[in-house]
């Protein structure tokens, strides 16, 4: 972490830069020829501010779009970037490449690509927890989007959550898009909490792109589960800015209203904050900027540097 | 020994496997009522009943093995295993080798099949082979008492997902298991049922007996066949198999699901592959149609191979039995 | 019909007497050999109020417990019998048996044994039915009990429904029992039509034993989907009272809910009331109990002479 | 003729016959999108985005599909299947048969596949063996954009379910396409894609180009292979396999999906039962392995049969071409 991180909320802003640039690096990647990635640019603040309202006992679930949380979390550019490009130091060995990262040492488990899996996980490693295994006292924060929502899984595993009493936060990052339609396309209704709310959750809606609003709202109600072990629900507003899958010109977007979350996006609004609040000047910024600068290019020297697997090992870990 | 019917042996399989190991757990619809017996003894905690919902039933399964647990989920009915169909073939089969073996999946999952009921093909659909093609996954489905027990006990100490298969019409059948609680059969290796010289039938699950009855009216008129009952389809005990054609010259899988991509299929091909020089006739398949069962009983049993099916299919094969002798 | 019917509700209590007849005959049967069924004793009024309600051009989708929506609908009993015994007179020809009775030319389609499965083909059905298939202006009712609403398959049903302002009449028989689990097991509310609340459905409960009170909410709120097109969602109490599948003991059934109930029974219900109204005395009560009896034991005697499939034609109709 | 890609050949196909048939209409996540085309030649009602719930778009297929309308949904890849699964397995094979008759279900489903992507085993992997063991259904995976043309429109025709699975790698390959709105092409007809005496060579999709180049370099070494594309798994064409192998003598099966109860092993059963007497020599399956697809390019790459490994296969074959040949 930066030496000049003085104030708390400057590290959330650093992580966010630092997931911006990595992602952006991904995808100049992608343009020489690497595999296409989902990016969670403009999602940063989701990320930081719920994983920063968990502990290390903790468990995570995330989904096709990982980096924020698994940055957030602590990934390492560089075995995260070997990852991607399917080489040996990434921290599946290549095997998953972007889609479906786990990184067990960080508590971030079970990673699927298959839209939904994850809530269909995570009473699992609930379960698991309140069963006595892990550290006691640990909680499962599960990612998923709105289409994730729209899947039958959500359904069943709010009603086993509420019904086993599972220590589960649920986190839905409605970033309006599911892939190429748009989420009015799919669903009626503007809000996606109702639907745990018709089950009995406490859920709450967040403007997901202010990591204060987000940090704040997470700590209660990961405080909240931690005291009776029941599941709680976030639904958190925010915005898609790159599009679904690396490349993608978004001609399909409605650019009036990309332009309005851009203008709202998670990193400046932070920047800006702490800059009028006087815990950031621009030499700071520069500073935090160049170091996530080369700590990026460190990373795609290691992950280009970084071997191939070897075609003999190709069945290992199928099976235990 | 002990005289169990089959559900006695898997009930005493659980019993003794989460008596051992306290991580062991049981879930599925009705499970605390149907072995009402496991939850008196280890209580609402390891054997819950859930609600109607395969799919994070089968999902909640593989987080928690994935967690340390090592779940063992009853999904009642074979084709509801459609509904849980990406928990087990993409996450548990696939979400230890995408994280570079990382997770782990101790996790068995039951389901019965087969005809006998007069369900009809949306209870009664023998679909193990889906799941052989699957990667990642082990695949069980014994015939006797001994073996539904100590299959059953070594799926649950494996670290991998295994589905098991009951047949139906066995569940009240009778025979003699080891009382030890280490009586384990290892996944992966076939029993020669019965040994012989003319022909190999190779089966498992309730047409394993078919083939037993075959091969006793065919010792009648002087036929010799060996009888081979797999009890793991995954992985398959590719040696004893071969052992057998090797010797026999002429093979003749039964079973009751499809023929279509089903294991009678990954079988002959087996033969064709490895023991070509040794085969002298024509590979044979005895399997249920590339029909939905139905559930008039005159039509449920007519899509089962029986010992007739198989007497005569030999006594075809062997009729040539001076020409093509090599 | 019955010409001793003067008032139409007189007909309703004659379709659950016929109803109720023709399933304790099943059980006998069942004792005697045949194959056992899910019978629908203590929730005839439910199929009687809602079926009651809809037109020939309605299309009906039921499951595993249908004999009453059948027989509401207008199914012989000698060729459901015959179905049940898997002869060539069933609806069926016996492929189905027991479990998957369609019948088309009554507009019951589709019939699935797969809890929950209703839910997924009753979108098709009725967007065949607005994209101008069928007759114009029907509309789909699906039934399903209080497990299949456990199932993921709801939350997709209703979503896609809601979205697309399919014409279909949600019917859960919330029947407190979901094979041999009570549904306080299973789901921590009281209440089912919430969770079709929380998608946004206008959603009614409802006294499932009262024939009336079913057939008075079921023509308001069919004639409300015919008016705008959009679906809606009925939970209807009610209760199982011979257990799951035939035999069944019912030693896991709490004693005092069951009585409750039994005390509350459809039939009875009726039967009284039109009494105490006037619409009924005990010899017209006589007369149709002897004349359900006599086409009970007419279909009987039809089921039995009725030949079994020929195994040569095991292969019909597995492709069209 | 024109020259298209099997991207454009797809689209043509769903056009002609979306233009012939007003029952034809088209859901799934995206398509309006990805095929703007076709909603802006015959609207938002007939081309129909959905929400991300693969089970009810399956389950509304089949109830359309029952109720008069000809549906074709896209399920993008062939892993959210798994999602579908009770109304692609339980649904629409079977409740024709479970209600003797009195439904239809004509129903396309199309999926994608395959390696090439790096994508990893959760977008790729060829679970079309999965399908062919289902009763019920009908199962194509072209490999030509003139097949892909003539099968998908003859799969919309039909009156049964069928599974139309795209192999990626091939979507942007080019090839002369008949401009004739009726080039229909019969599910269940192999092609012929060269002819050889020495060897059959069968597969499908992607790796029908890998038999043929394995074949003209065989062709080099003096060794005639034919090549057959079976366009169709089911209905399977035994007639043209079969009469190949009893040609040639030798068979090797490629495909890209795993071995265990593939098609490869369907057909090394199909000729070891009723091409025995022909065959002079092991009948080889070349497959991919029984594990997930991983991402990383060299090792998905390792997975998939190619041309060198079908050369030696088949040298390896004809080394005791001599000793063996009756
Ligand atoms: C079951 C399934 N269906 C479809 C896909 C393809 N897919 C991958 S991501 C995605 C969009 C998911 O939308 P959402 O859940 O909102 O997450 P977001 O991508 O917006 O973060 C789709 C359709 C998939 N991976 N799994
Ligand atoms: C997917 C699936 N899971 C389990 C079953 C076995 N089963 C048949 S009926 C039933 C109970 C269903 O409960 P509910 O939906 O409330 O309907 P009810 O039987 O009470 O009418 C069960 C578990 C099934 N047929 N399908
Ligand atoms: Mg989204
Ligand atoms: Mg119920």
């Amino acid at each position: 972490m930066n030496s000049l991180i003085g104030h708390p909320r400057l590290r959330g802003l650093d992580t966010m830069m630092l997931i911006r640039a990595y992602e952006e690096r991904l995808a100049i990647l992608q343009q020489q020829g690497a595999p296409g990635t989902c990016t969670s640019v403009g999602q940063e603040a989701c990320a930081v501010g719920v994983i920063g309202a968990l502990e290390s006992r903790d468990r995570i679930i995330t989904n096709h779009r990982s980096a924020a949380h698994l940055i957030a979390r602590g990934a390492e550019p560089p075995r995260l970037m070997a990852e991607v490009l399917g080489r040996v130091d990434g921290y599946c060995g290549g095997r998953s490449g972007t889609l479906h990262i786990s990184a067990s040492e960080l508590g971030v488990v079970l990673t699927s690509t298959i839209v939904g899996a994850g809530l269909s996980l995570a009473p699992g490693v609930a379960l698991a927890q309140i069963m006595g295994q892990g550290e006691k006292g640990g909680i499962v924060a599960v990612f998923f989007g709105d289409g994730a929502a729209c899947e039958g899984i959500l359904h069943e595993s709010l009603n086993l959550a509420r019904q086993w009493e599972l220590p589960i936060l649920f986190v839905c990052e409605n970033n309006q898009w599911q892939a190429y339609v748009h989420r009015l396309e799919t669903m009626a209704d503007e809000s996606i909490f109702n639907w745990a709310r018709g089950h009995g959750l406490e859920a709450e809606r967040v403007d997901g792109n202010d990591a204060d609003a987000v940090g704040e709202v997470a700590r209660q109600t990961v405080a909240a589960i931690r005291a009776d072990g029941r599941p709680r629900f976030l639904e958190l507003l925010t915005y898609r800015q790159r599009g679904h899958f690396e490349p993608d010109d978004q001609a399909y977007v409605d650019k009036a209203e990309l332009n309005r979350w851009l203008n709202h996006d998670p990193i400046a609004l932070m920047r800006d904050r702490l800059m009028a609040e006087g815990h950031l000047d621009a030499s700071t910024l520069a500073s935090l900027e160049s170091e996530v600068g080369e700590r990026i290019d460190a990373a795609d020297a290691f992950a280009q540097a970084s071997a191939w697997p070897d075609p003999k090992q190709l069945l290992d870990f199928v099976y235990a | 020994m002990a005289f169990l019917t089959i559900e006695q042996a898997i009930n005493q399989a659980l019993y003794e496997e989460m008596q051992r190991d306290p991580r062991v757990m049981m879930m599925g619809e009705g499970v605390a009522k149907s072995r009402a017996w496991l939850l008196r003894e280890f209580g609402a905690t390891r054997v819950r009943n859930t609600p109607l919902a395969e799919a994070v039933v089968a999902g909640t399964a593989v987080g928690a093995a994935a967690s340390g647990l090592r779940p063992v989920i009853d999904l009642l009915f074979a084709p509801f295993l459609t509904y849980a169909m990406d928990a087990l073939v993409n996450s548990a089969g696939k979400l230890r080798y995408l994280s570079g073996g990382q997770h782990e999946f101790p996790l068995v999952t039951l389901c019965m099949t087969g005809s006998g009921w007069c369900v009809g093909a949306q209870h009664n659909h023998n679909l193990e082979a889906m799941f052989v093609h699957a990667p990642g996954l082990k695949v069980v489905m014994p015939s006797t008492p001994a073996d539904f027990k100590g299959l059953l006990k070594s799926a649950v100490r494996d670290n991998n997902p295994v589905l098991f298969f009951t047949d139906l019409a066995l569940l009240f059948e009778q025979g003699e298991v080891p009382e030890s609680a280490d009586h384990l059969v290892p996944l992966g290796l076939a029993d020669l049922r019965r040994e012989g010289e003319d022909v190999t039938l190779v089966s498992y699950g309730k047409t394993v007996r078919v083939c037993l009855e075959a091969a006793e009216q065919l010792s009648e008129c002087g036929i010799s066949a060996e009888v081979i009952d797999l009890r793991s389809l995954k992985p398959l005990d590719e040696a004893t198999v071969l052992k057998s054609v090797r010797k026999t010259g002429r093979l003749v899988i039964v079973h009751e699901a499809s023929g279509l991509c089903g294991m009678a299929a990954e079988l002959a091909a087996l033969a064709a592959s490895k023991a070509f020089d040794a085969l002298r006739a024509p590979v044979v398949r005895l399997t249920g149609p590339d029909a939905p069962a139905a559930s008039s009983w005159v039509l449920e049993q007519a899509a089962v191979p029986n010992a007739g099916d198989v007497v005569s299919s030999v006594e075809t094969l062997l009729a040539n039995r001076s020409q093509s002798a090599s």
